[in-house]
């Protein structure tokens, strides 16, 4: 078989031309906030809208996966949990008065501390292990929430906001956290720490052999994961005004947060966003469309994935523009 | 002169076994330590523990009166020890350059601020500056080897654990790698130099460390240790008859 | 509570044990030899309920022929299913997310073909035997239960046979303790993956049967089961037969004497609090109990 | 600039990226185009129901009841329209929710907001309908649901939903009723001990609360000694059993879902437990439990929201249309409320004269169908929505047959209590 490259990475490709390449990463993000933040000019119909905002919220969340999955290396199945933190802080604080904003921050302050709960113990183990824990930890807080009284256990917690409800106003916040997130990503990916944990995906015994300590470096973009998953869920839990356990800590939940990354391209700043436009629409659309079929289209979607484009949207995009560079050259 | 690394009846056991039994002994600055021995006789692991990868069952190393016993790796790095892999483990989805940003934005010298050529400079210096912009999953076995030592440099150490830079290598590679160690002498940092091979020991140390079975088995000059009856016997094996 | 109940209790525990172990041993070949976490597992239970169902609803097949006739149609399409798909994805001493979400789309798959063929009812296999229990003093025995606890002790004692008799389990024995070492020796790993993975997709489609004489089922059935297997198998060491048996009665006995204790409600975050306490406990898994000693050397 | 790696990866990405930009104006451009020019020539009726995941069955039956009322109203040319000035007949719009609440919100969301829907019927199971019960006021769009009987939907003061089925509490009061009619008729003796198990939602929590109320006006009557709930899907009860016998109570409650009924009994059968009566809630008479259980479900009572023996010319017309549609006879109570549901939502239509969701809001809160197949047979909303009609306790007898035993006015058949031992 053929030696291939880890996931998310690109064959090195020749420098670019260093004019172009100082301007791209600020091109990218705002060729995609534009038509994004201009939204409005299309009048577009609520379920657009609405689409959109569950992708954005999604994008916050897939972005927040990838800092630790695909930067460090570490799969969780756990993001429910933080996701479903986020949602039951922000709905408690909403509904105590608090603004949305800074009870949004508080989901994702909630969410930093317990991936820091989380980290400590499981952080300890290597690889496989860390995945596989998380997954335990992810059912285990789930059925606690099932039983806690004051979130209205399994019966479900409902936001009470007096008012009329704006759909674009949830738009806007969705659409300002998610481009904050790949902001840090962006931010995180050229930092120290960008470089730390590139390291220690690769090799963390190595890496700690440099002087990278990897359970702090671990811990700390665990929490920053945990933040933006957090204020994600908070974001959404304000949208739909219900949140009960079996929805917001589901497993699948962790699942699908999950699969964004690997549908785009994990590791690379712009391959969660991809893929989490990818599932929101796509799956969307076939449950919609194929009620009785929608697992068997996604089931196979997902396994001509992994099996043809491990590296995801993003790598097929690279490999189809290699292929069209190598022709223009001949 | 103090010595800068004392290890001091270091000791290691998987499973009742012992790997590394009572082993001490001081390294002063500025000289090529050499720690030989046949295979198994507990090199490495003694090396793990120095380096702070392995944690021992018994002893204490100091380094330069801190103690690192009880230091992970990362801390022992921050503190000046670092150490190369027999076999190297780049990161391999990150360029020969940004290899070396590791050791130098994370390793000892990572508080003093440093010139944005040092990691080119250290390219130039183990003969990689040409492939600074490659991934490093790309490179051949005796570039991962430079690059090994690159990385480890630019973390800054005082006392740089070297584990058989040399294997794998051909003669001629070799002799530029032994060249290299030597060139780092001169700048001052200490070397222990983890060999099973004689030869390339016998050429650059000023002295020489015997391990056998877990145990240290005798220790001195090159020229010394070469003509040890224990040291022969342990790599020859006993002489029969006559 | 009065010691028959207690004894009431623990043989209750005990029988969820044999559950619980028929459930497991098929993940535990897989994951054994391929260091793949089968996230089919519950696809491929849910396929054996409903063959057994068929078997015995269409031809009056008894369900415990239908569990023997499952082992290799099964393992056919285990073997067909690796020759299709898992072949494709590198091999690794870990278990990869590649294989991870292979295996999820499959289950995907096998959920809806489900749906699409036997639509959403809950199915149920209703024989003599299934509500019939018998009593040695104030003990009773459901006679089902005790069958399938009787299916798992005959398939973890066949299979240990089979490990050690044969040179299929050579080969397999050979890659669990060492993958690499295996190949040196001289095992067809391809090969001996390819039936190490039949093996545990028939004792899933198998133990699915088992299944489906306790339980009532429908085309999402077996995902509490998969999850459940894998907290077994991570208890038992990830790689021994004797762990599952002994992570399937740890589970059980947990599961069922905690309930004295807490409510009802919180019984399934048991084998999840488990999960993760023995992997926090012993650090590198229960595994690197006895993989640590060789790391070193 | 300090990371080269990072600005390769950024920089690749940007044809991608502009890729993806041009796609999602195309799809923002698309949709008001999709979502205009619908609904002229028909009326738009959502219906959000899983037909796949746990609550699967029940919901397609549902769906099955709506379609039934749906054919029956576009045989005869469908709806008039005052302010069309014809008849305009119903288009239904499916969607599956996967028994997924947050799906099942988006999909009633959907429904309202660019499908063009004048209504939607759905949220079958008390969860699903919660999640969808915030969306009908935010889109000011009616949504009837005849499968969520909890309370706590109906309690937040919304002004567009209602619900086809009676209040859960009412489900645990009347079952209390019935079983001290059976007392005062001395088929049962004063003082009994009650176990109960209850599913850990609001629909658990409201039948406990429904037990206990009428417990507390007629004290004396029954003593209920355990009370505990349990999670949903769970695979072993045999724990929760032991505690229930170690109570050794008299009679046992439990509230369940269709699959944990099935699991529960069996187990409950196999340990060789006896109870002078024995409940699963609102299940108990299912096809798929018979088929499962076999004569152990002889003797269980259940307190549902319709039967198929109710004495009513309308319910046996029902019973024929729906084996002529469905090709199977009506299970348990799951059609009969959702079918109800569409023909309340025909009337209210057709008196609001136009489909304007406002004014078919308006004539849901007036409308009162008097055929209706449910006890009583006159469906009207109360004020918070919900229908407050009365329940039906069903018996099972040997040989398939079930008969209804209380309310006495609507007997069918003899209670049988206490349930005889051996069978």
């Amino acid at each position: 078989m053929e030696q291939e490259a880890p996931v998310g990475v690109n064959e090195d490709v020749g420098d670019a031309k260093p004019g172009f390449s100082r301007i791209a990463p600020a091109v990218g993000p705002l060729l995609v906030l534009a038509p994004l933040a201009a939204l409005p000019l299309f009048g577009p119909g609520p379920n657009t809208v609405r689409l959109l905002f569950v992708t954005l919220t999604l994008v916050t969340a897939s972005v927040g996966w990838n800092l630790l999955g695909g930067f460090a290396g570490q799969i969780s199945f756990g993001f429910a949990v933080f996701y479903g933190l986020g949602a039951y802080t922000a709905a408690l604080s909403i509904n105590a008065g608090i603004p949305p904003v800074v009870s949004f921050l508080m989901g994702a302050a909630v969410a930093s501390v317990a991936s820091l709960l989380i980290g400590l113990p499981t952080f300890r183990l290597k690889g496989p292990y860390f995945a596989i824990a998380t997954i335990g930890v992810s059912e285990a807080v789930r059925v606690v929430m099932m039983n806690v009284p004051w979130t209205g256990g399994a019966s479900g917690y409902r936001i009470v906001e007096k008012g009329r409800f704006f759909q674009m106003h949830h738009y806007y916040t969705a659409l300002g956290l998610a481009a904050l997130a790949v902001g840090i990503s962006i931010i995180v990916r050229r930092s120290k720490l960008g470089l730390a944990l590139t390291a220690i995906r690769e090799d963390q015994d190595a890496a700690s052999d440099l002087g990278v300590n990897p359970f702090a470096t671990k811990l700390l973009i665990h929490a920053l994961a945990a933040a933006l998953a957090g204020a994600a869920g908070g974001v959404y839990a304000r949208y739909a005004a219900y949140i009960d356990p079996d929805g917001v800590f589901a497993f699948r939940n962790g699942i699908a947060i999950l699969l964004m990354p690997i549908i785009g391209g994990v590791g690379t700043i712009w391959g969660p966003v991809i893929g989490a436009f990818v599932y929101g629409l796509i799956h969307e659309e076939v449950v919609a469309n194929f009620p009785q079929a929608h697992l068997l289209i996604f089931g196979s979607l997902l396994i001509l994935i992994i099996l043809f484009e491990p590296a995801g949207v993003v790598g097929l995009s690279n490999k189809l523009m290699r292929v069209l560079g190598r022709e223009r050259k001949d | 002169m103090p010595p800068i690394l004392s290890v001091d009846r270091i000791s290691k056991y998987f499973a009742g076994l012992a790997a590394v039994k009572d082993v001490t002994f001081d390294v002063e600055p500025g000289g090529i330590y050499g720690l030989i021995g046949p295979n198994g006789a507990g090199k490495t692991t003694l090396l793990s523990i120095i380096a702070g990868s392995l944690r021992p069952t018994g002893g204490a190393v100091m380094f330069a009166g801190n103690d690192l016993t009880r230091k992970r790796s990362f801390g022992a790095a921050r503190a000046g020890v670092v150490r190369t892999h027999q076999i190297p483990r780049p990161f391999r989805s990150l360029t020969v350059l940004e290899n070396v940003e590791v050791g130098l934005r994370f390793g000892h010298g990572s508080h003093t601020s440093h010139a944005p050529q040092a990691a080119m400079q250290l390219l130039e210096r183990v003969g990689l500056a040409n492939s600074s912009r490659r991934l490093s999953a790309l490179l051949s076995v005796g570039d991962l080897k430079r690059l090994e030592l690159a990385r480890c440099l630019a973390a800054q150490p005082n006392v740089l654990l070297c584990d058989e830079v040399c294997s794998g290598l051909t003669e001629a590679e070799s002799a530029q790698v032994l060249d290299l160690l030597c060139d780092i002498r001169r700048s001052g940092t200490t070397i222990l130099y983890v060999e099973h091979n004689l030869k390339a020991i016998m050429k650059v140390c000023d002295r020489v460390i015997v391990m056998n079975y877990g145990q240290k088995l005798a220790e001195g000059p090159p020229q010394q240790v070469q003509v040890d009856p224990a040291v022969i016997e342990a790599y020859i094996g006993r002489p029969t008859g006559n | 509570m009065s010691a028959a109940d207690l004894l009431n209790l623990f043989i209750a525990a005990v029988l969820l044990a044999g559950v619980y172990a028929a459930m497991s041993v098929g993940m535990t070949i897989i994951y054994g030899v391929m260091k793949i976490v089968n996230l089919a597992h519950a696809g491929f239970l849910m396929l054996g309920a409903y063959f057994v169902f068929e078997a015995y609803d269409r031809f009056h097949i008894d369900p415990l022929v239908g569990v023997l006739l499952a082992f290799p149609v099964f393992f056919f399409l285990g073997m067909g299913l690796h020759w299709l798909l898992i072949r494709r994805i590198a091999t690794s001493d870990q278990p990869t997310l590649t294989s991870l979400l292979l295996l999820f789309g499959v289950w995907l798959v096998l959920q809806n073909l489900g749906y699409l063929i036997w639509g959403n009812s809950d199915r149920a296999i209703l024989t003599p035997r299934t509500l019939s229990s018998f009593e040695i003093g104030p003990i009773s025995f459901p006679t089902v239960r005790l069958v399938v606890f009787g299916a798992a002790v005959l398939s973890l004692v066949g299979l240990e046979l089979v490990l050690h008799r044969t040179w299929f389990g050579r080969s397999v024995r050979a890659l669990m303790q060492n993958n690499e070492a295996g190949q040196i020796v001289g095992v067809n790993v391809q090969r001996t993956a390819q039936v190490a993975f039949g093996v545990g997709i028939a004792f899933a489609g198998a133990a699915g049967g088992l299944l489906a004489m306790l339980y009532s089922f429908s085309p999402d059935f077996g995902a509490t089961f998969q999850l459940r297997a894998f907290v077994i198998i991570v208890l038992g060491g990830l790689e021994s037969f004797g762990g599952v048996a002994v992570g399937s009665l740890v589970l059980a006995l947990a599961e069922t004497f905690s309930i004295l204790v807490l409510p009802a409600s919180f019984q399934p975050a048991i084998a999840f609090s488990l999960l993760v306490l023995a992997l926090i406990i012993l650090p590198d898994g229960v595994a690197g109990l006895w993989n640590k000693r060789r790391r070193w050397v | 600039m300090r990371n080269p790696f990072a600005r390769r990866l950024s920089q690749r990405s940007l044809g991608l990226l502009s890729v993806l930009a041009t796609a999602m104006s195309v799809l923002v451009l698309l949709s008001p185009a999709l979502g205009q020019d619908k609904g002229a020539e028909e009326i738009r009726i959502g219906v959000v129901m899983p037909i796949t995941g746990r609550e699967a069955k029940p919901g397609q039956y549902q769906r099955e009841g709506i379609e039934l009322a749906i054919k029956q109203v576009n045989d005869g040319g469908g709806i008039f329209i005052k302010s069309r000035g014809k008849k305009l007949p119903i288009k239904e719009i499916f969607y599956d929710d996967g028994s997924d609440q947050s799906r099942s919100a988006g999909m009633a969301e959907r429904a309202m907001s660019s499908d063009a829907v004048v209504a939607v019927i759905g949220g079958y199971s008390t969860a699903l309908g919660e999640a969808e019960s915030v969306m009908p006021d935010r889109y000011q769009t009616p949504l009837i649901t005849p499968g969520a009987g909890a309370t706590a939907v109906f309690s937040r003061g919304y002004e567009y939903i209602f619900g086809t089925l009676s209040p859960i509490d009412l489900l645990g009061y009347t079952t209390a009723q019935y079983l001290g009619n059976l007392v005062d008729k001395g088929k049962l003796t004063k003082g009994l001990k009650v176990a109960l198990a209850l599913e850990n939602t609001d629909h658990g929590i409201d039948y406990g609360h429904g037990i206990e109320n009428w417990n507390k006006e007629h004290p004396g009557y029954f003593n209920v000694v355990f009370s505990e709930k349990f999670d949903l899907g769970a695979t072993d009860f045999s724990g929760l059993l032991q505690k229930v016998k170690n109570s050794h109570a008299d009679i046992f409650l439990a509230d369940t879902h269709l699959q944990d009924y099935i699991t529960m009994h069996r187990q409950y059968i196999q340990s060789g437990m006896y109870h002078q009566m024995i409940s699963y809630g609102a299940r108990g008479p299912e096809a798929d439990a018979r088929k499962a259980l076999g004569d152990a479900t002889n003797y269980i009572i259940a307190g549902i929201w319709w039967s198929s023996k109710l004495p009513y010319p309308q319910v046996k017309k029902f019973n024929t249309d729906y084996q002529a549609f469905t090709g199977h006879a009506p299970d348990s109570w799951y059609a009969a409320t959702a079918y109800d549901a569409m023909r309340a939502l025909a009337v209210a239509i057709e008196h609001a004269g136009s489909l304007d969701k406002t004014a078919i809001r308006d004539q849901l809160r007036k409308v009162e169908l008097k055929d209706s197949l449910l006890p009583g047979q006159v469906l009207r909303f109360g004020k918070n929505g919900q229908i407050q009609g009365s329940f039906v306790i069903v018996q099972n007898k040997p040989e398939d047959k079930v008969d209804i035993v209380f309310p006495l006015d609507a007997a069918t058949g003899e209670s049988i209590a206490p349930k005889p031992k051996a069978h």
